[in-house]
């Protein structure tokens, strides 16, 4: 019969109404100041730079080499090399730009740097009343610590300081093969598992 | 209720005359709509409820929008830059303005000019509707079957062929 | 005390037209009818969004707005007060005086239709003979506002949302006036007034509303499909569907304008719901004969604001139509079915009072129902869908 | 109140504007939209001359003015189906380049 499914779905339609006023847990939306839902691990949104220790200028893991200003599809990053007053460059960043309104969070640069200096940050909330300069974010506001990494991906973080922390004791084992030559072969590093 | 008249009157005839002499095709349909309206101010004025309404349900509702769609059918709004007026413009001209030379000396050598009505007759939608049951049951039967015809024949005339 | 009640914005109108020279009464008297019209309905209009907003949102299972102010009551304030503040833009290659006035065309008409609805015992502005008519007549220049604004604005998309829009209303005015016919047949008046004094009468404690007779149920509900495609809502509510022609006829307006084509629309909306009331649920009286000392007027907003929960319901329930089968619904069904009507209400009138005039109606009505019903769901034909690209 | 003479001269002046409109427009839409204001005219005095007339209870004016109204949809519906025919098969709706008597 003509208009049976419609009265159906008005059944249907005024059984939500008044079930939502009802039970709480058919409501779906989250009041999203106030009450948040938990941030997946792998959530994504902009870069920042990571530094070890205290000092963020002096344990940036930055070198400026400038792979992921030239890997970046956007060209959002900008980079400058800091050079001492004889002008010998120096592993360090003078500048390091990204400009947020430009910016696509394709973790290309985080594929490519070879120093893990170089993170996916997650928080989102980024609004501002300058249009134009308040997105552009400089060197101090893009540095932040390892333990701030650690809190927004803590397994992915724990995989890069063991890596680093391996590399580290390689290199260390190397240059002591170095010095003594004649002892035995250097002890066997386990190989860092390769990121997902 | 004289400037009430005067206001309704020449705004009518200055949106009648809009709808003839405007360039821009949807603003004549749009004219139109408006003398048409004004129109029914007038019937209303006259004292004639029914045939006032009537006449904003027909020719405002109905056949403004008709002229609106046709014009749109017929890619009239993308008007030319071609002169508007026809070649035999002044004898046009001339033939309206003698029709109205003729109309308006008529008028003033009307003996019963000024003829003021006697009370305002009270006219019931029901008369109306007793009188075209009853006298004009026959009129009203022509006119139902004349509009059925043009219905179909207007669907018929401006139905796509489909053979080429 | 009920009726000192009842009456009070009569008698209120009375002593403030009584403060005024015997000239200027019927101004004045005019006059305050219109702020008040202006006043209520306007109010109304702002109840009704906040209404509609949330009354959507927990049918979808959500909360609606509830930020401004408590539980979010506010919410009509801040979005007039953005409306307001909005900037105007007019596209430059839009014919400026039209697009100006197509909204002005749109609202000024709306308010004008107020004039013959009994909000109340003795509170109908304008009483006319040809009440229903008059009506119809004003209303239908809403037509010409829809197709002023999609024509002015220069924009495709609002021209194919006005064109959409116009045939959608001139199919469904035809159904909407004849399943009003059958009531004016009842009564033997086209007066508002008249209409709703025909239904005041109880039976027993059951009030004798059209919508109680088989005519008058089916007339009803021909009705309010119909005035729900003329006020271009949802489930008909084609002429702007976001998915084809992004906001239809209303596309190029924004600010204030756009506010007064929102206003229009559902001022609209509350024009055909207050004419739904008085032909066929019993205008301002009241539904059951131990009611009566509520005030009437009470009654007539009650029922206004239980056919808009009713029209906000339909609108959460059933998905928008496509255009044929909207055009398929009005000629095919709508209009057979509203012809069919009157002639049940001959049947009713000439049948002598008793049981058996109810089944008679009633399967004049309901055979062709179904019939109908079944000859549109025949035309259907469902295939097996095949995909040509999709192995 | 209003003198019979003032709306007798509104509506031949609309009459005589409709016609003008009529004989020296081009566009065949505008020659039906100067037809429908001459017949309004019409309308004008016939409402008129019923209301000032002798028997106004009569309601003769009022009836013709109701089925001229109707023979008018009839007539405006036709014509512009006319016109779009005309111009589906002639690319133009110009009343002056319509002279040929073979389609």
């Amino acid at each position: 019969m003509l208009g049976e499914g419609i009265l159906k779905g008005m059944v249907e339609t005024a059984r939500n109404f008044f079930g939502s006023y009802r039970s709480r847990e058919r409501l779906v939306t989250v009041q999203y100041p106030e009450e948040r839902l938990p941030m997946k691990e792998n959530a994504r949104n902009f870069p920042f730079l990571v530094y070890d220790g205290v000092d963020a200028e002096k344990g940036l893991r930055c070198v400026a080499c400038k792979i992921c200003e030239k890997e970046c599809p956007p060209q959002c990053i900008y980079i400058i090399l800091e050079r001492d007053e004889k002008g010998k460059p120096q592993k360090h960043p003078k500048v390091f730009d990204i400009d947020l309104s430009v910016c696509m969070s394709c973790q290309i640069c985080v594929e490519v740097c070879p120093f893990d200096a170089i993170k996916m940050d997650t928080e989102f909330e980024l609004s501002c009343a300058d249009r134009f300069g308040g997105l552009l974010v400089h060197k101090p506001q893009l540095a932040k610590s390892n333990e701030y990494y650690h809190q927004l991906h803590p397994a992915d973080a724990e995989e890069v300081d063991a890596r680093l922390a391996a590399e580290k004791a390689k290199a260390e084992a190397k240059a002591k093969a170095a010095v003594a030559p004649s002892t035995a072969k250097p002890p066997s590093v386990p190989r860092p598992t390769p990121a997902k | 209720m004289q400037w009430a008249f005067n206001i309704v009157a020449v705004l009518t005839l200055l949106s009648a005359a809009a709808a003839l002499s405007l360039r821009n095709l949807v603003h004549c349909a749009l004219c139109l709509a408006g003398a048409l309206g004004g129109l029914a101010v007038l019937f209303l004025q006259l004292n004639a409820q029914f045939v006032g309404l009537a006449q904003i349900l027909v020719y405002v509702g109905a056949v403004a929008i008709l002229v609106v769609f046709a014009i749109l059918l017929t890619r009239g709004a993308d008007f030319s830059k071609q002169p508007a007026l026809s070649p035999s413009w002044v004898v046009g001209a001339g033939v309206a303005v003698l029709v109205l030379g003729s109309l308006v000396a008529a008028i003033r050598t009307m003996t019963a000019t000024g003829v003021l009505p006697s009370a305002p007759p009270l006219v019931a939608v029901r008369d109306i509707g007793a009188r075209l049951m009853a006298e004009y049951v026959l009129p009203l039967e022509v006119v139902g079957l004349l509009l059925t015809v043009a219905l179909i024949g207007g669907v018929v005339i401006a139905l796509q062929e489909k053979r080429r | 005390m009920a009726t000192t009640i009842d009456q009070v914005f009569v008698n209120l109108k009375l002593w403030a037209v009584g403060l005024f020279p015997a000239a200027w009464q019927p101004l004045v008297s005019a006059l305050l009818s219109i702020i008040a019209i202006i006043g209520v309905f306007a109010t109304l209009f702002a109840i009704t969004t906040i209404l509609e907003r949330k009354g959507l949102g927990r049918i979808q299972n959500r909360y609606g707005p509830n930020r401004v102010g408590p539980c979010g009551i506010l919410q009509p304030m801040a979005d007039g007060i953005k409306a307001i503040i909005k900037e105007d833009v007019v596209p430059r290659s839009a014919d400026k005086l039209v697009h100006f006035l197509a909204p002005v065309v749109l609202v000024a008409p709306v308010f004008l239709v107020y004039s013959v609805l009994p909000v109340g015992r003795n509170m109908t502005p304008l009483d006319l003979d040809a009440g229903v008519l008059f009506f119809f007549a004003i209303g239908a220049t809403t037509e010409l506002a829809v197709f002023m604004a999609g024509w002015a604005s220069h924009n495709k998309y609002s021209l194919l949302g006005a064109m959409r829009a116009i045939a959608q209303m001139i199919s469904y005015e035809v159904p909407l006036l004849l399943s009003t016919v059958p009531v004016i047949m009842a009564v033997g008046s086209l007066s508002t007034v008249r209409i709703v004094a025909a239904q005041t009468g109880y039976v027993g404690w059951l009030p004798r509303w059209f919508v109680f007779t088989p005519w008058g149920l089916a007339g009803f509900i021909l009705f309010v499909i119909a005035a729900t495609a003329e006020s271009n809502r949802s489930p008909f509510d084609l002429p702007e569907g976001e998915s084809e022609i992004i906001a239809g006829y209303f596309i190029e307006y924004s600010g204030f304008k756009f506010a007064l084509f929102f206003l229009g629309e559902y001022l609209g909306l509350f024009a055909v719901s207050g004419l739904a009331i008085t032909l066929f649920l019993g205008g301002w009286s009241a539904p059951l004969s131990f009611l009566t000392w509520i005030p009437s007027w009470v009654w007539f907003f009650a029922k206004l604001l239980a056919m808009i929960g009713a029209f906000i319901w339909v609108r959460g329930t059933v998905p928008r139509l496509r255009m044929d089968q909207l055009m398929n619904f009005a000629w095919k069904f709508m209009l057979p079915m509203a012809l069919i009507n009157i002639l049940a209400v001959a049947v009713w009138r000439y049948l002598p009072a008793g049981f058996w005039r109810w089944p008679a109606c009633a399967g004049v009505v309901w055979l062709p129902y179904l019939a109908l019903g079944r000859g549109l769901a025949g035309s259907k034909r469902v295939t097996k869908r095949v995909y040509r690209y999709a192995a | 109140m209003i003198p019979l003479s003032h709306y007798l001269l509104v509506s031949a002046l609309l009459f005589c504007i409709g016609l003008g409109g009529a004989l020296t427009r081009r566009n065949a839409i505008l020659v039906l939209i100067g037809i429908e204001l001459m017949l309004n005219a019409a309308n004008l005095n016939f409402l008129a001359f019923w209301r000032y007339g002798p028997r106004p209870e009569a309601l003769t004016g009022m009836m013709f003015v109701i089925f001229s109204i109707g023979i008018a949809a009839a007539e405006a519906a036709v014509g512009l189906a006319l016109i779009i025919a005309v111009y589906r098969h002639y690319r133009t709706t110009e009343v002056d380049k319509l002279d040929t008597l073979k389609g």
